[in-house]
């Protein structure tokens, strides 16, 4: 009752001293800040890219992305590592009904065509490696769901090298353009092309694949011994 | 102003569900209210001109967690199970 | 006052209270993802412009008059990263969660204070 | 020279790769894991020496081939690579040290370790807010995952706590990000710096340091950070609690420029806070790993404090300071981490297991000592200079807690210490592993080379001062030899060393010199009576006696307080080997080192020296300040076991081992006696207003009459001479109080008397209870047979301490008195004299229930003491009797060292010495008293016929038995009339006091200790309350 109150307390005062001063006092902008404003206006002559979000997750702050990246990653591993080895799968009492499995065989190459599409076109549109790799993890999810399992291994190795490659082309950037994570190791290409904002597509890709295997290895991890 | 209109719509459900996460007694239930609050919250970012925010969100903050949640809820059950037998 | 930010810090309230009053283990995780999707709200909040539209280029919005068109894609640029540390805490959290009930076969908070002093 | 975000890509690169490498085989993982980390440390390496020896400027990285703000970049200078060199090296032998682990376990662990590596490199050198962000929850969540390292369930819910603790943190981190974007339009905290932030923009500084500071794990807000370091393995809890702390704490470092001054002082003392209850809390704690924890804690916040203190000093001070801490932290606790790891034991009284093993025991003894801030580890220094700035920028409350909080840390760190070396082995010892082994002694030898290069470069103190730990390093080198040899050896060193210090630049140095040199030369010889290898007692005793000598050439407070401290270490130690002597050594410990705060900040407090001469010189033209003063005597008084810090005398020299309490007696209690002089020699001239040596000298007058009366009451004869020494030694604090020429005279010729006859008589007591193994008097009688040669070392010696006629005591007290009366002490003097009536009491005890009476029954066949005890006897008796018959000896030395200061009060003719009261000359009292005695033994020897022998317990009972024989003793509570009549007085008082404020201490932590209840959701609750709080403190 006592940790009620006091948990009261400290719930009140933090709202009332700390978060209401700075709701009051922070009115919405109204112009641009001069760092929003730069990548505004540099921002398609210095990257190609019409996605100002996706130019500044890929490159300008990519070393942020790699990190998120990486944290997505040492998360899977530390489930990996927390949930421990598996024991061997027992094959289902019931199996999916063959419908739903054909269904399903039919359906997955569309979600992944789908997810691709959305990684790829990050640079141009909204959307980019993270939905791109959620919609391809969903699309694995929906395997799982109908216990056609996959051999976890392939995942293993498309995690290990989209991550592996990732970090390579951003040292290329060092060797080839500006510095870690430079996109203009590639042509800019034509403004609002698909193939342009040099190596951004490529680079969302690489982090779509990374971002989707990387979710399905944690819900692998978590979905535990059957 | 529509806008508004909109957000506080949107607000009071997301506040209300936020309630019924904290407060249901049943954790499956709980775990789909607090997806309907990130659900709505993408929405919110839709109004707020932040389409990848928003297909984020709706993705990996309601999809995707909400999945996560309920695979380590079916994990736990199937834990009672096992120890009930 | 701003709508949407006000929205933030009342789930940012809601979230840890549920943190800090709930007892069973699957509540106070949901509580901190409430907490997080009410940070994001927040962050959102803070780049947007009253009247402009998404930060991307095209055919409405011409590069040079970008700077009065859009809002801020900073703040859009650091949720999609938070989002994703987001869900890969949550999920970590929920693994200790399953590992402590295998253990203890209790989700109760209270059941977990053999450490102290 | 390789970019430093090589770093990064490589342990990202191979991290990414290296479950894919490990479907090959495990060795191949194995070996790019420790490439990697390899990698990092001489990459990093390589860019700290361009830094510190090349003047390389600064290194700024820019990603994606734009400048600082619009992309992020990363910051490496000597500062940042200072942090990484040690966390990289760390973090390889923390993996090192894992091997074994790491071999056998889940490939995710190598994966998360090298990451966790890299988010500590990233965090460093990042420069941008949200990146730190990101970097910060890298480094969380790989911690967090391995936390269940050791998959127990302790671990897992230690980790979960940690975790619900990590993300609260957070979210108060990400806000204070966003709103600090929202308030200066930046994210890179070079351009935060400059812009400009509005009052509200204040709130969003806070919640971003508030959520490092809890990172830093700040009392009471760090309930869960004990947890973790209890449950996780040790390997991992090493890095938690020094690789992640140094990052955050860089982090915290990094942010300070942006932070207002008055959250900066918050943060001070929450980090002062922080330190002192940690260490008091540490005190009830009896779990090794969790004891680490409460210690790393208090490292930690030490450490936040002294970066906001230093924040305006002079650079090589925030480098010696916040760097000596740094290191010291490191290094210690790392070290001491990861030989519970080795020792598996969760009890610190188990570890005595660590015994079984020479080097790890010396291992744990430099990571203790070194936490300890015992010279000549870094922490040392840092502690010196820190209370220096302290006392000089006035924040004395804080210099008071952080040095009631290090007092703790010696308290439960030497109680720790003393319980390993000294407890019966119960423990099995545990099978040692090869690697664990070496990256723990690779620590102990960094902390050594640190310990050098300090005292080197920093200081360039010269090998005379070093001298003191360079003979433990040498004696320990050939140590195998027997002990005889390394006697031989350690003597012929210490007159090498007199030889060599001798040419001294003042008389009073000689005098000292004599005392300590020549009389612990003399009272080697009876350690010669050592037989196999006594491994580990010539190195300390060195130590000691090298330190001694140290004390009298010291120009400057540093080298003084170096060589007190090296004093204080090695007698400590020497206590230590005593047989039942683990309480008595860290009373000892405990005393000395609140002894030597209080000089610490007396020294800080007084004006700068100038020139190069000895302190005994220099002091005399120096006006030390009343607190000085006041400071320095207390700390000079208690080393020399004034009436209320004396407590820890009589267990010292009574539990040491026999030949080391003459030693302490006769010439350790000498050098608190030379440090009130090197008071007194600044009093002479400027003597304060209020004369606070008048109440010394009381207090010097009360030691010896207190200490006479609990001398008459011992059984023990080692601590009845303790007391008497307590006794002996108040006179000399009395008489060197009235700051006169008298006054001084009787001082020097009382402390170079009770040099000589308390050496003689802790020797013989040594030689009797070498053959007795007893020590209470009660179970000796007649020995004077048996042991006629001690006898009369005994009875020559207690002529000499009591002031009778004709030996130098007499003369002793002739002066004392005729000091007193005609200094106008009159009282006091009265009380003295008084004491020396009750000295009558003890010493006619000692020689009456030893040597005269009953010979036991099992003393029979007992011989005399053995030959090496003898020598430095006699050696000793003839000291005093020469300057018993020949006075001028020594009174015309004293006189002229006495006139240097106040101009002579006495004359000297022939062999009288002449003062306003009278004169005495000791050629002629000495002959007189001869033939006074020896005509009455004459003439006794000739009459006394043969006498009845009877048994001693030949008393017949009325059918029963005493239940305890020695009351029948008559040598048995002999006072206890005495005692009764003292009614309430003869009460332990003054032991009650310490004994209870000792016990009001552990309750207090104990109470204080019941917050961390256990329940992660309380830890939450615990950190936004401690948010509030700050904030509302702050004012912001």
């Amino acid at each position: 009752m006592i940790k009620q109150v006091l948990s009261l307390v400290a719930i009140v005062l933090l709202a009332a001293l700390i978060f209401a001063p700075m709701l009051i006092n922070t009115p919405l902008h109204t112009s641009l800040t001069p760092l929003a404003n730069y990548y505004a206006t540099q921002g398609a002559d210095d990257l190609g890219a019409p996605n100002l979000v996706t130019a500044i997750v890929v490159t300008y702050r990519g070393l942020d992305t790699l990190g998120e990246v990486t944290v997505l990653f040492i998360a899977t591993a530390g489930i990996g590592f927390l949930m421990g080895k598996k024991k061997k799968l027992i094959t289902p009492k019931r199996p999916a009904s063959e419908l739903l499995q054909n269904g399903a065989s039919f359906l997955l190459p569309i979600i992944i065509l789908f997810g691709v599409y959305i990684f790829m076109h990050g640079h141009l549109t909204p959307g980019g490696g993270f939905q791109g790799g959620v919609v391809i993890a969903s699309g694995i999810l929906f395997m799982m769901l109908i216990n056609q399992d996959w051999s976890h291994n392939v995942f293993l190795f498309l995690e290990s090298f989209s991550g592996f490659f990732y970090v390579t082309i951003g040292a290329l950037g060092i060797v080839l353009a500006g510095g870690f994570l430079d996109n203009r190791i590639l042509p800019l290409g034509t403004f609002g092309t698909i193939f342009s904002a040099g190596a951004i597509p490529l680079i969302y890709s690489l982090i779509g694949l990374k971002v989707g295997t990387e979710l399905v290895g944690i819900l692998h991890a978590m979905r535990g011994e059957e | 102003m529509l806008n508004t209109v909109f957000i506080i719509i949107l607000g009071s459900i997301m506040l209300v569900a936020a309630f019924l996460a904290v407060y249901i007694k049943n954790l499956v239930s709980s775990v789909i209210a607090a997806g309907i609050i990130s659900l709505l919250a993408s929405l919110i970012y839709l109004l707020l001109a932040a389409p990848d925010v928003a297909m984020t969100e709706a993705a990996i903050g309601s999809g995707l967690t909400t999945v996560v949640f309920l695979l380590a809820l079916k994990n736990i059950k199937q834990k009672e199970e096992d120890t009930d037998d | 006052m701003n709508l949407v930010m006000t929205l933030g810090f009342l789930l940012v309230i809601i979230g840890l209270w549920a943190m800090l009053t709930q007892k069973n283990l699957i509540k106070i995780i949901i509580g901190f993802s409430i907490i997080d999707t009410g940070v994001h709200l927040i962050i959102v909040s803070i780049g947007y412009i009253k009247g402009r539209t998404a930060p991307i280029l095209d055919a409405s919005v011409s590069v040079a008059d970008a700077a009065n068109k859009i809002v801020d894609p900073i703040p859009s640029a650091l949720v999609l990263t938070a989002i994703v540390i987001g869900l890969a805490v949550t999920a970590l959290m929920l693994t200790f969660v399953i590992k402590l009930y295998q253990k203890n076969k209790s989700l109760s908070i209270d059941d977990y204070q053999e450490l102290k002093w | 020279m390789v970019s430093p975000i090589y770093i990064l890509i490589l342990s990202l690169a191979i991290g990414f790769l290296l479950s894919v490498i490990d479907k090959t085989n495990r060795k191949f993982s194995l070996t790019a894991f420790y490439g990697v980390l390899t990698f990092n440390v001489l990459v990093i390496a390589d860019w700290f020496y361009r830094f510190l020896f090349l003047g390389v400027p600064t290194l700024t990285i820019n990603t994606a081939g734009f400048r600082a703000p619009v992309s992020i970049n990363l910051q490496l200078g000597v500062q940042e690579s200072f942090v990484l060199l040690f966390t990289n090296l760390i973090g390889l032998f923390a993996a090192i040290f894992l091997y074994k682990k790491f071999k056998e376990s889940n490939i995710s662990s190598l994966t998360l370790y090298l990451i966790l590596i890299m988010g500590v490199n990233g965090l460093v050198m990042t420069r941008d807010l949200f990146n730190m962000y990101v970097f910060l929850e890298i480094l969380s969540i790989s911690t967090y995952s391995l936390t269940s390292f050791g998959k127990t369930g302790k671990s897992l819910s230690a980790g979960f706590k940690y975790m619900l603790a990590g993300v609260t943190a957070s979210t108060f981190f990400l806000l204070g990000v966003v709103f600090i974007y929202y308030f200066s339009g930046n994210l890179n905290i070079d351009f935060i710096q400059a812009s400009q932030f509005t009052n509200y923009g204040s709130i969003a500084l806070f919640l971003l340091s508030i959520a490092i500071f809890i990172e830093l794990k700040p009392f009471p807000a760090n309930g869960w950070a004990l947890d973790v370091y209890e449950a996780v393995d040790s390997g991992i809890v090493s890095v938690i609690a020094v690789v992640n702390s140094a990052a955050i704490l860089f982090l915290f470092y990094k942010i300070m420029p942006i932070l207002p001054e008055r959250f900066l002082n918050v943060f001070g003392i929450a980090g002062v806070i922080t330190f002192l209850f940690s260490n008091m809390l540490a005190l009830k704690q009896k779990k090794a790993k969790r004891l680490l924890g409460y210690s790393s804690i208090g490292q930690v916040g030490l450490l936040v404090a002294s970066l906001v203190f230093t924040a305006n000093a002079p650079q090589h001070l925030i480098y010696l300071i916040v760097g000596g801490f740094f290191i010291n932290h490191l290094i210690s606790k790392a070290g001491l981490f990861w030989l519970s790891g080795i020792v598996k034991h969760e009890n610190i009284s188990d570890w005595n297991v660590l015994r079984g093993n020479r080097s790890l025991l010396i291992l744990f003894g430099i990571f203790l000592f070194a936490l300890a801030g015992i010279p000549p580890f870094a922490g040392f220094w840092a502690k010196w200079e820190l209370v220096k700035l302290l006392v000089h920028s006035k924040m004395l409350f804080a210099l008071s807690a952080i040095l009631l909080g290090s007092l703790f840390e010696i308290i439960f760190l030497f109680r720790w210490f003393t319980l390993t070396v000294k407890s019966d082995i119960a423990a099995t010892i545990p099978r040692w592993d090869a690697s664990k082994i070496f990256s723990t002694s690779f620590l102990g030898v960094i902390a050594i080379f640190f310990a050098a290069m300090i005292m080197k470069v920093y200081y360039g103190f010269s090998l005379i001062h070093i001298l003191p730990v360079l003979a433990v390093l040498v004696i320990d080198i050939i140590d195998f030899l027997p002990s005889k040899v390394k006697g031989l050896l350690s003597l012929l060193a210490v007159l090498a060393y007199g030889y060599y210090i001798y040419p001294f630049e003042s008389n009073i140095q000689l005098f000292f010199g004599i005392i300590f040199i020549v009389g612990s030369a003399v009272n080697i010889i009876s350690t010669l009576n050592r037989t196999g290898k006594s491994e580990g007692f010539y190195g300390f005793l060195l130590m000691m006696i090298f330190s001694f000598g140290n004390l009298i050439i010291a120009t400057n407070y540093l080298e003084f307080f170096l060589t007190w401290e090296f004093m204080t270490i090695s007698s400590f130690l020497l206590i230590l080997r005593g047989k039942q002597a683990q309480k008595a050594s860290l009373m000892y410990m405990i005393f000395s080192t609140a002894g030597a705060y209080l000089m610490m900040v007396g020294f800080a407090f007084a004006p700068q020296l100038m020139g190069n001469s000895p302190l005994v010189i220099s002091l005399a033209n120096v006006q030390l300040p009343l607190i000085s003063i006041i400071l320095l005597s207390i700390g000079f008084m208690i080393k020399s076991g004034s009436l209320g810090v004396h407590i820890w005398l009589p267990e010292a020299h009574a539990e040491a081992e026999a030949d080391v309490s003459s030693f302490i007696s006769a010439i350790l209690l000498k050098a608190g006696v030379f440090g009130l002089l090197l008071v007194g020699i600044s009093y002479v001239k400027f003597a304060p207003s209020f004369d606070i040596f008048y109440w010394v000298g009381w207090i010097g007058v009360l030691t010896a009459i207190v200490g006479a009366f609990l001398a008459s009451f011992q059984e023990d004869a080692k601590r009845l001479l303790a007391y008497s020494s307590m006794s002996q030694v108040g006179y000399i604090v009395a008489a060197i109080a009235m700051v006169s020429h008298l006054g001084w005279v009787s001082a020097l010729y009382l402390a170079f008397n009770h040099m000589m006859f308390k050496s003689a008589l802790f020797i013989a007591v040594a030689g009797i209870y070498y053959r007795t193994h007893t020590r209470n008097m009660y179970e000796m009688g007649g020995l004077i047979k048996k042991m006629p040669l001690s006898y009369i070392t005994v009875l020559i010696s207690i002529i000499a301490v009591s002031g009778v006629p004709p030996l130098s005591g007499f003369g002793a007290k002739w002066l004392i008195y005729t000091a007193f009366i005609s200094n106008g002490w009159y009282l006091q003097a009265g009380v003295l004299f008084f004491a020396s009536a009750v000295s009558f009491l003890y010493l006619y005890r000692i020689i009456h229930s030893i040597f005269l009476g009953q010979l036991k029954y099992e003393h029979q066949d007992i011989k005399e003491a053995p030959v090496w005890f003898i020598i430095p006897q006699y050696i000793f008796l003839g000291g005093i009797m020469a300057i018993s018959a020949f006075p001028n000896l020594i009174i015309k030395p004293l006189n002229k060292i006495a006139m240097h200061y106040f101009g002579s009060s006495i004359r000297i003719d022939g062999y009288s010495i002449f003062s306003e009261l009278g004169h005495w000359d000791g050629h002629v009292v000495m002959l007189v008293t001869m033939g006074a005695f020896i005509v009455p033994l004459l003439i006794l020897l000739l009459l006394v016929g043969k006498t009845q022998k009877v048994k001693q317990f030949n008393i017949v009972y009325a059918a029963e038995r005493p239940e305890s024989p020695q009351t029948t003793h008559v040598a048995h509570n002999m006072y206890a009339h005495y005692r009764k009549a003292l009614g309430g007085w003869g009460k332990p008082r003054i032991w009650n006091f310490w004994h209870s404020a000792s016990e009001w201490t552990h309750s207090l932590a104990d109470y204080f200790r019941h917050i961390y209840t256990g329940n992660g959701q309380t830890y939450v609750l615990h950190i936004i309350l401690y948010v509030v709080v700050i904030y509302i403190v702050m004012g912001v």
